[in-house]
């Protein structure tokens, strides 16, 4: 019993919890409850017609390469807004072996000044 | 004053050494700047194990009249410069050797060329 | 604890999983149905019946369950179902009306914060494993969507914990703490106006984590065609559509947790059923009001915003909002003591 | 005396020796076949980590190890190395082995078609004997050496694909860089022995004054450390270093920096652990404000890289901030008891778990990305798609991976960065906050790898690519049951492993009364 308490044993952080195992069990649980509810839907459908074609307003389909969207297109919204951020950031990464020392020396001479301060 | 040289002497070293690889574009002139760097510390090592009128510290054929150990030079720092040596070496030969396959892929020793690569 | 207690603690947990489960989907729909008639009469139309949600479900059941033949169908299916299970989870560890949570110590704050990311993941997984264009366009808004507004989120998290630290209260991140101690009873004047700020921050991130008009651009029927859901059809959009009226409530309980934890049965001196009773009738009274600022209205009184719109609206505007009430917050404990009000009279010779 | 005694007597001698001395006969034994090779390096790598666990065991039930070369006079205490062996030595190795392993296995395949696979295991073998010996070792001139033997051999395996230019160029910016760190930290050596006239870590913990020399070493200590763990904004090295070398070799990596990482809470907490609540805060708020930049800055540019082994490499960045963000909080209240029991221990809790969840994830997801770069030759997001149908298995790995690594519950992640943002919160609620945005970003980030590696249509030139060959999934299965069993059982691991490692931490004085008993702070 001792066992099956330490393995059930809550995780405690000193402010909160979190108990991995009765979540697994109540995931678990709802699981069933909610596959079960999903077997009364219908599951059929008719494979290799129209209707498994992507959806694109009626245009016809690209090949598959650009029907793909690139990775680097992702998150467009996000960029687009901090712009000015990742503009910095990227000014910042040169790729030049010369800069990454200078950064080191930099943040050393950073350090000295906090450090110095105290 | 006198003693003061070396370590004026470690410190210009160190500061040479740091702009030859900051400002330096050539690459074999970045690696001469880090082994100046690398004579820096190991100077600053050396200077640290002297001891004013001391002798090299081997029992067997210490001068009469020594007092031990006080009176002989401490082995430590010269095993550690020897050793720095010894990696020191070790890491110019990996960096040359580096420069030369840098070389042969992009045909320049220029530091800002071949960096220029960051996605 | 002796094996009899383990297995009641079990037999508990297990009616109480399903009890919520369908508590969830039962309400989830039932607020669906109110909000659409409450936002039509807003906009001067009849609006469908309140039973609508609950046949667009049953209707949705008996539709062909589309797989197209880009998707990768493993992911694909699974998404929603994920979705869904996680929503219900969460029920878990929310206190509902007079009860406590049923998991109350296993489970807190920031474990609802991570799991609320779920269903929005799940949507963002589905979207891409459909392979459809519109859906990627979707998914990559509805994951920039939560990025933008997990910042003022965490913020509101943060800064209501680290108050109730103050106050001494134990494990405050735990939402029966959080329940026990009203934030609103241990605030002065500035924090008061720090908790408010707070409040308005929350209900207007509500929109964005249900995809709600004006945060709804991963979905925007009108542009991409329904976004994440565009090749969803049959159980798997029904899974969907239940996760959302399940995170509707979810969301609400939340507010209304950590917000507005009173209940009525200590005035009226009730005890026992007629208190559970009462308490449950107000708490779905709360979730209502809420569910009416934060969704109805909002939904009904503004526009679609673009998606850098969106980020741009979270992470300066209401972050920086959100700021301000932490530092209400923080000014009211530790500038208070020095310079309050009282202080500040003595200065000045009034008292 | 039995053998198990015996080997836990010398054994932390032999963890350092094993794997040198198999590294020099592994070029012997690759005369026999290429097949009797791979089993010898993964009977060594067994072998060491056998005994790792073994010390581990014994030095996690609270008694810590030393072991002399040289002179068993403490009246001369200069004319030996020691290695001491603590609670956090033993937790960093048990890191180390683990992954070494790991690359072992997953080397078998991957590395399989390319030539000088000798010299392959023999650099893989010496990085790792390297990170061993940084790890265990008592004496700070020995760091310095155990640092330069980790950095050459791992310069030479990012180098290895000599064939192509990025990898050379990744190798001498790492070869350059470490030097010139590793040159700094031998100055503050320098500079701590020409005041002190010791080596060893307890002695100059136990003498040390925080004078103005000493300061001066403490900064160029952190910065040579924090350089090679990796900190914004001297992480530039490590993408390129990470992203170019084959994935087997990444996953070492990742041990080797975080044994720079050991380094920086070595010297904080053990070095100067006696003198550092002469200025309470200051050292650990440097730490805990590098650890945001870092955190911040990573993941920012994660999100932005189309590279695939690059972004896993940002993202290893903003990992890294984490760790300090957790340690450095707890340094902020080092010494004051109240304080520690309620805020120092749960993040330090969460920093040193991070360090091991890090370590598992993020290896993790560098193995897959070798995988995928194993199937299909292309590392660039804008080119693959798909793979979720050919590569199911991966696929798992992958999302498993994904959550781990975004601290989605149940895994792993999730109960480290929840140790960080429930205890970080009460020093200031912002450290929380930007630590829960990262982690939701580096969701966002590998969502965007999710998407664009494993799903969308099935691309037609990939429509022949191949679920990975057996050993590479192994090695991935390991680490991916490791992280779910982590995950599944935070309570225990943090009792049995992170507890230890954290006292050992917190209670610098065990670590210095060792070896000098008349040692009274650091209670």
């Amino acid at each position: 019993m001792s066992m099956l308490e330490t393995l059930l044993g809550t995780f405690q952080t000193g402010s909160g919890f979190w108990n991995p195992i009765v979540w697994i069990i109540v995931a678990a649980l709802v699981f069933l409850i909610t596959y079960i509810l999903r077997g009364f839907g219908n599951k059929k459908y008719k494979k290799g017609t129209e209707q498994v074609k992507s959806f694109l307003s009626g245009n016809p389909e690209y090949e598959k390469e650009k029907m793909h969207v690139k990775g680097s297109n992702l998150f467009w919204g996000f960029t687009e807004s901090l712009k000015w951020i990742f503009d910095i950031l990227h000014k910042m990464h040169t790729g030049n072996i010369s800069d990454y020392v200078l950064w080191f020396v930099i943040v050393m001479a950073v350090l000295f000044l906090l450090v110095g301060l105290m | 004053m006198i003693f003061n040289i070396p370590f004026i002497a470690v410190t210009a070293l160190v500061l040479i050494g740091l702009y030859t690889v900051i400002f330096r574009r050539n690459l074999i002139k970045m690696v001469i700047g880090i082994t100046i760097i690398q004579s820096g510390v190991n100077l600053f090592l050396i200077t640290l194990g002297y001891r004013e009128n001391s002798v090299a510290p081997i029992f067997t054929s210490l001068p009469p009249g020594t007092i031990v150990p006080e009176g002989m030079s401490f082995p430590v720092p010269q095993a550690l410069t020897l050793t720095s040596i010894v990696i020191g070496v070790a890491v110019l030969a990996l960096m040359l050797s580096l420069i030369i396959h840098i070389y042969r892929h992009y045909g320049t020793l220029d530091s800002k060329e071949i960096g220029g690569n960051e996605e | 604890m002796d094996f009899i207690e383990i297995s009641q603690t079990a037999l508990l947990i297990i009616i109480g999983t399903v009890g919520l489960a369908l508590f969830g989907m039962f309400f989830g729909l039932l607020y669906k149905g109110i909000d659409r008639k409450l936002s039509a009469h807003m906009q001067g139309r009849i609006g469908p019946p309140i039973r609508q949600p609950f046949r667009d479900v049953i209707k949705l059941f008996t539709k062909e369950n589309i797989v197209p033949e880009n998707a990768v169908p493993w992911i694909f299916n699974m998404a929603p179902l994920i979705g869904l299970v996680a929503t219900i989870s969460i029920l878990l560890y929310l206190p509902l009306g007079g009860f406590p949570p049923l998991l109350s110590n296993m489970g807190d704050l920031i474990l609802i914060l991570y799991l609320l990311i779920i269903p929005s993941l799940a949507m963002v997984i589905g979207g891409f494993a459909s392979g459809s264009p519109y859906a990627t366009v979707g998914a990559q808004r509805e994951m920039a969507t939560m990025i933008a507004y997990e910042f003022p989120l965490a913020i509101i998290i943060i800064s209501i914990a680290w108050k109730l630290s103050l106050e001494g209260v134990t494990n405050v991140f735990a939402l029966s703490s959080i329940v026990s101690a009203p934030i609103w009873s241990s605030a002065g004047p500035i924090g008061f106006i720090g908790f408010i700020i707070l409040l308005i921050t929350l209900i207007i991130v509500t929109p964005a984590e249900l995809s709600k008009i004006p945060f709804d651009s991963p979905e925007a029927e009108t542009e991409i065609a329904g976004g994440i859901l565009v090749e969803y059809s049959g159980r798997n959009l029904a899974m969907f559509y239940l996760t959302d009226g399940v995170k509707t409530i979810v969301m609400a309980s939340l507010i209304v947790a950590l917000f507005f934890p009173y209940n009525l049965s200590p005035l009226f001196g009730f005890g026992s059923y007629p208190a559970f009773a009462i308490d449950i009738l107000f708490y779905l009274v709360k979730v209502l009001l809420v569910i009416l600022f934060s969704v109805t209205l909002i939904r009904v009184a503004v526009a679609r915003l673009k998606i850098d719109q969106i980020v741009y609206t979270y992470w300066v505007p209401l972050t920086l909002l959100s700021l301000v009430g932490l530092i209400c917050i923080m000014w009211d404990q530790t500038i208070m003591a020095n310079f309050g009000l009282n202080t500040v009279f003595e200065m000045l010779g009034l008292i | 005396m039995n053998i198990i005694d015996f080997l836990l007597q010398h054994s932390p001698a032999l963890i350092v020796a094993i794997p040198l001395l198999g590294a020099f006969l592994t070029p012997l034994i690759s005369r026999i076949n290429n097949k009797a090779r791979n089993i010898f390096v993964i009977l060594i790598l067994g072998l060491t980590t056998s005994i790792v666990f073994l010390l581990a065991n014994d030095v996690f039930a609270g008694n810590i190890h030393t072991y002399v070369f040289g002179s068993q006079d403490l009246a001369l205490p200069i004319v030996r190395i020691l290695f001491e062996v603590d609670a956090m030595s033993a937790f960093m190795a048990i890191i180390g082995s683990i992954l070494a392993l790991v690359a072992v296995i997953y080397s078998w395949a991957f590395i399989k078609e390319n030539t000088g696979l000798d010299k392959f295991y023999t650099l893989i073998l010496l990085t790792t004997a390297g990170m061993f010996g940084m790890v265990l070792t008592g004496d700070m001139f020995n760091l310095f050496v155990f640092l330069e033997i980790t950095s050459i051999a791992s310069c030479a395996l990012i180098a290895f694909w000599t064939n192509k230019g990025k990898s050379v160029e990744a190798g001498f910016k790492y070869i350059v860089i470490s030097s010139i760190g590793a040159l700094f930290l031998l100055f503050a050596i320098a500079l701590l022995y020409g005041q002190y006239n010791a080596l060893n870590i307890a002695t100059l913990a136990n003498a040390i004054q925080f004078s103005f020399l000493d300061k001066i070493a403490l900064v160029l200590l952190i910065a040579a450390f924090a350089m090679k763990a990796g900190i914004v904004p001297m992480h530039m090295w490590l993408p390129d270093a990470y992203s170019k070398a084959p994935a087997s070799v990444t996953i070492v990596l990742v041990g080797a920096t975080q044994a720079s990482l050991y380094g920086v809470f070595r010297v904080c907490f053990t070095l100067y652990g006696n003198t550092i609540n002469l200025s309470p805060a200051s050292i650990g708020w440097i730490i805990v404000l590098l650890g945001l930049i870092t955190m911040l800055l990573g993941v920012a540019m994660a999100l932005i890289q189309s590279d695939f082994k690059r972004l896993i490499a940002f993202s290893a960045v903003a990992e890294i901030g984490f760790m300090f963000l957790g340690i450095g909080a707890g340094l902020t209240v080092l010494g004051n008891a109240e304080m520690m029991a309620a805020i120092g221990i749960p993040a330090m809790s969460g920093g040193v778990f991070h360090i091991m969840n890090d370590a598992l994830d993020i290896g993790l997801l560098f193995l897959v990305a070798g995988a995928i770069y194993y199937a299909t030759r292309e590392t660039s997001l804008d080119k693959l798609g798909g793979l979720a149908r050919n590569m199911k298995y991966t696929t798992v790995f992958f999302i498993i991976g994904l959550f781990a690594v975004s601290g989605i519950p149940p895994m792993n992640g999730f109960a480290s960065k929840l140790l960080i943002y429930e205890s970080t919160f009460q020093l200031n609620p912002i450290l929380s906050i930007v630590a829960i945005l990262s982690s939701i970003m580096l969701l966002a980030v590998f969502v965007k790898v999710f998407h664009s590696v494993f799903l969308g249509p099935s691309l037609p030139k990939f429509k022949e690519v191949k679920e990975v060959p057996k050993s590479m999934l192994i090695a991935m299965g390991i680490i991916a049951s490791i992280i779910i069993v982590f995950g599944l059982f935070p309570e225990l691991i943090i009792n049995n492993i992170v507890e230890p490692a954290v006292s050992a931490l917190v209670n610098y004085g065990d670590y210095i009364r060792e070896v000098i008993p008349t040692f009274t702070g650091g209670i």
